[in-house]
């Protein structure tokens, strides 16, 4: 059977309309401001307030988050976020970084789920949210390690397949999925490099880089938000938070990003 | 080999599960995890739940991984995509470039936060996002190719404008599946704000062809 | 995202407000003694009443002043600027973001073994020169950088 | 009350190179929010200390970005020396943090 291939007739477009040479090189022009925020990243305050909660007995339990298992065991969190999402037993779910504080919130400490994710993405330039400053705190603890997220669990692999799937597919207003911005390398939308997630590289800067400082709210962001304001640009509803569709987008991503280096926070414009 | 696999995941899919044979799961299963996913995953009126199901171009469109569009397929997106083009009542394909210029500079209008549709006059072209467009003009995109000198290299002659007007009313209609958004058939811009766009690109006054 | 790069752009253009600040009294920082916080140089407005404020005359263009700073910044509320000054005896480093509201960002006093470098962020509303003055030995030297400010963002 | 900074300081050579990270809002005294104008709110001074000796002072206006840095170098330092950063805002909110001069990697 004779094929074609989309992407391949999209090329065509391009030779035919004889692209002039980019105005701008983000490796060139932009490269030195963004090794400059890179470096010396105010996101790191948010690892002492993230700390500061992790330890403190709250919510309804009066109890702090230290008997939190995020697959490691319980209160073990060195290396534990570098293997999120992952298969957790005892709510026989995948759960990634955000979604597995949210469990914990709600059994352990006694929160109320809703009330949790109502707050869970802060407003700019406050202090952000607890979820935030937990996340980044967990996270900072897989600093220099590996990404290793592994699929042995049957869930594990319909996350990994089901994401791999919703980031190819195409609905709504603009007829997008992830694939028409994070397909190709050295892409842009106006100046913000789009990070080309089908290959191993890009994956890999997506699993290590979250959370991240993001340099226009001045506060730290966690994936969670970085897919609710994917969606919003796409024109696709409010996404709910911690959902399995999330979850699936990430794992697929951060499996595929294995073996790079956390580094966390990330630095985003 | 295979078709053991393949049973094994249909077992995953309805909970029994036996350790060590956890898999892939296949196509059909894939299929169904991910969209039930997709219509659990937001909080939308039956209007706005819209925007999450497919037409049969998107599913067409939405191929996964290196799997290919069949010619077949190809052909269908484009038959589908001519059928969509709607002109203006007025005949007239070339409307203002300085509205078509402004609309290019405009990312907004459509998106959805907290269930309500953001306020705008109208939608903007989103162009600028994707494309470079006038010469030396440095916050656009590449994404899409550049359209700087469009208009100069192929002219402004009826053909042309009909063609530019075809492609950004519905760009599956020249290059099936492309990345552009269908921007006319997807109801994302009105005809007459098409014809805009239309004299942005092939007027010789227009900034992207100085 | 929108409104808060619009009040971005609005930045510092409430004169006013600074000062009702400033009148409010010179700043006493405890045991340290900072000098006097520079109200006239804070509040001026054109680049020349700035250095008039400051005390700043027979400037000399220099190459011995760096400044490392992107040529574009993608976000002009966090450009990140750095200036190193081979001068001997550098006593002072002002920065100014010349199409600034108020264009005086920053001024250092360097004094006991701190060397001629500063790196800090500033914000800048538009495209704008960076200009950073140096005094050293009681002589003053200039050097600028264009910074190319883009609204950015995605909306 | 003000939130700790983070303050590195490493030597290289003979040299103390200091990177300090503040937590202060930085408000230009325009920003509108739904509750009405945020009222100007940013650190005027910074002072660094280098064993209790001044070795830089600093005048910042609103125009510096939130959560500001700070990267300063201090010359004939050792491993072990103190470094102390005071700001002080508009406000007259303050915030003192000290740390060892760290050996360079």
């Amino acid at each position: 059977m004779k094929k074609m291939r989309g992407i391949s007739l999209a090329a065509l477009s391009t030779v035919a309309l004889l692209a002039l040479a980019p105005p701008v090189s983000a490796q060139g022009d932009l490269s030195v401001g963004r090794k400059m925020l890179v470096e010396d990243n105010p996101g790191e305050l948010w690892i002492d307030q993230g700390k500061g909660l992790f330890y403190q007995k709250r919510g309804p339990n009066k109890v702090s988050l230290e008997q939190c298992d995020f697959g490691m065991g319980p209160g073990k969190l060195e290396g534990a976020a570098a293997r999120l999402p992952r298969y957790f037993a005892d709510t026989d779910r995948v759960e990634d970084l955000e979604s597995r504080l949210l469990t914990c919130m709600t059994v352990l400490q006694g929160f109320d789920r809703k009330a949790l994710i109502k707050q869970a993405i802060g407003r700019p330039r406050t202090k952000g949210s607890d979820m935030e400053a937990l996340a980044l705190y967990v996270t900072s603890h897989s600093n220099g390690m590996k990404v290793n997220v592994t699929l042995n669990h049957q869930k594990e692999y319909d996350a990994y397949k089901a994401g791999e799937y919703i980031f190819y597919r195409r609905s709504g207003q603009t007829d997008f999925g992830c694939v028409q911005c994070h397909g190709e390398p050295n892409k842009r939308i106006r100046l913000q490099d789009l990070v080309h997630m089908t290959s191993k590289a890009g994956a890999q800067e997506v699993a290590s880089t979250w959370p991240a400082y993001r340099g226009a709210h001045y506060i730290v962001r966690t994936m969670q938000w970085r897919l609710n304001d994917c969606v919003w640009q796409m024109r696709l509803p409010d996404l709910k938070y911690g959902t399995d569709y999330s979850i699936a987008l990430t794992t697929y991503l951060n499996h595929r990003g294995n073996d790079a280096v956390m580094q966390v926070p990330g630095f985003k414009r | 080999m295979k078709t053991t696999w393949i049973k094994w995941s249909a077992f995953a899919a309805t909970g029994l599960i036996v350790a060590g044979c956890a898999t892939y799961p296949d196509q059909a299963t894939t299929k169904q995890l991910a969209e039930k996913m997709v219509f659990e995953a937001f909080t939308a009126s039956p209007e706005h739940k819209q925007r999450l199901v497919q037409d049969r171009s998107q599913q067409i469109c939405s191929k996964v991984g290196d799997e290919k569009l069949t010619q077949s397929e190809a052909a269908e997106v484009v038959k589908l995509a001519r059928a969509s083009i709607k002109y203006p009542a007025s005949g007239k394909l070339v409307g203002d470039w300085k509205t078509g210029d402004k609309l290019a500079h405009n990312g907004s209008g459509d998106r959805i936060r907290r269930g309500k549709v953001e306020k705008r006059k109208e939608n903007g072209a989103l162009c600028q996002n994707c494309h470079a467009l006038a010469p030396g003009e440095i916050n656009v995109g590449n994404v899409g190719p550049a359209l700087t000198g469009y208009g100069k290299q192929r002219g402004n002659s009826e053909a042309i404008a009909k063609y530019t007007y075809d492609k950004i009313y519905n760009a599956w209609a020249v290059f099936p599946c492309s990345n552009m958004p269908r921007l006319g058939a997807t109801g994302h811009l009105t005809p007459e704000q098409i014809t805009h766009m239309v004299a942005f690109m092939i007027d010789p006054q227009s900034p992207i062809n100085k | 995202m929108k409104q808060l790069r619009r009040n971005f752009l609005k930045l510092s253009s409430g004169a006013g407000a600074i000062a009702a600040v400033a009148a409010a009294g010179l700043l006493q920082t405890g045991s340290t003694w900072a000098a006097p916080w520079n109200k006239s140089g804070f509040e001026s407005k054109a680049v020349a009443d700035i250095q008039k404020n400051l005390g700043v005359t027979n400037l000399i263009d220099s190459e011995d002043i760096v400044i490392t700073a992107p040529d574009i910044a993608e976000n002009g509320a966090i450009v990140p600027v750095a200036v190193t000054s081979k001068i001997p005896n550098t006593q002072r480093i002002i920065i100014i973001a010349e199409n600034n509201p108020f264009p005086l960002a920053a001024s250092f006093d360097l004094m006991d073994g701190a060397e001629g470098y500063v790196s800090t962020r500033i914000k800048m509303g538009k495209t704008s020169a960076v200009r950073v003055i140096v005094k050293a030995d009681g002589k003053f030297y200039m050097a600028t950088k264009e910074v190319k400010v883009t609204v950015g963002g995605c909306g | 009350m003000a939130d700790p900074m983070r303050i590195r300081a490493k030597l290289q050579g003979d040299t103390a190179d200091v990177r300090i990270l503040m937590r202060h809002p930085m408000e230009t005294g325009t920003r509108k929010t739904s509750s009405g104008v945020v009222p100007l709110h940013f650190i005027q001074s910074v002072i660094v200390q280098h064993n209790g000796k001044t070795v830089l002072d600093a005048q910042w206006s609103q125009a510096v970005s939130q959560n500001p840095f700070l990267g300063v170098r201090v010359k004939g330092a050792k491993v072990g020396d103190k470094i102390s950063v005071t700001w002080t805002d508009n406000k007259g909110d303050k915030r003192t943090d000290e740390v060892a001069v760290a050996a360079g990697s």
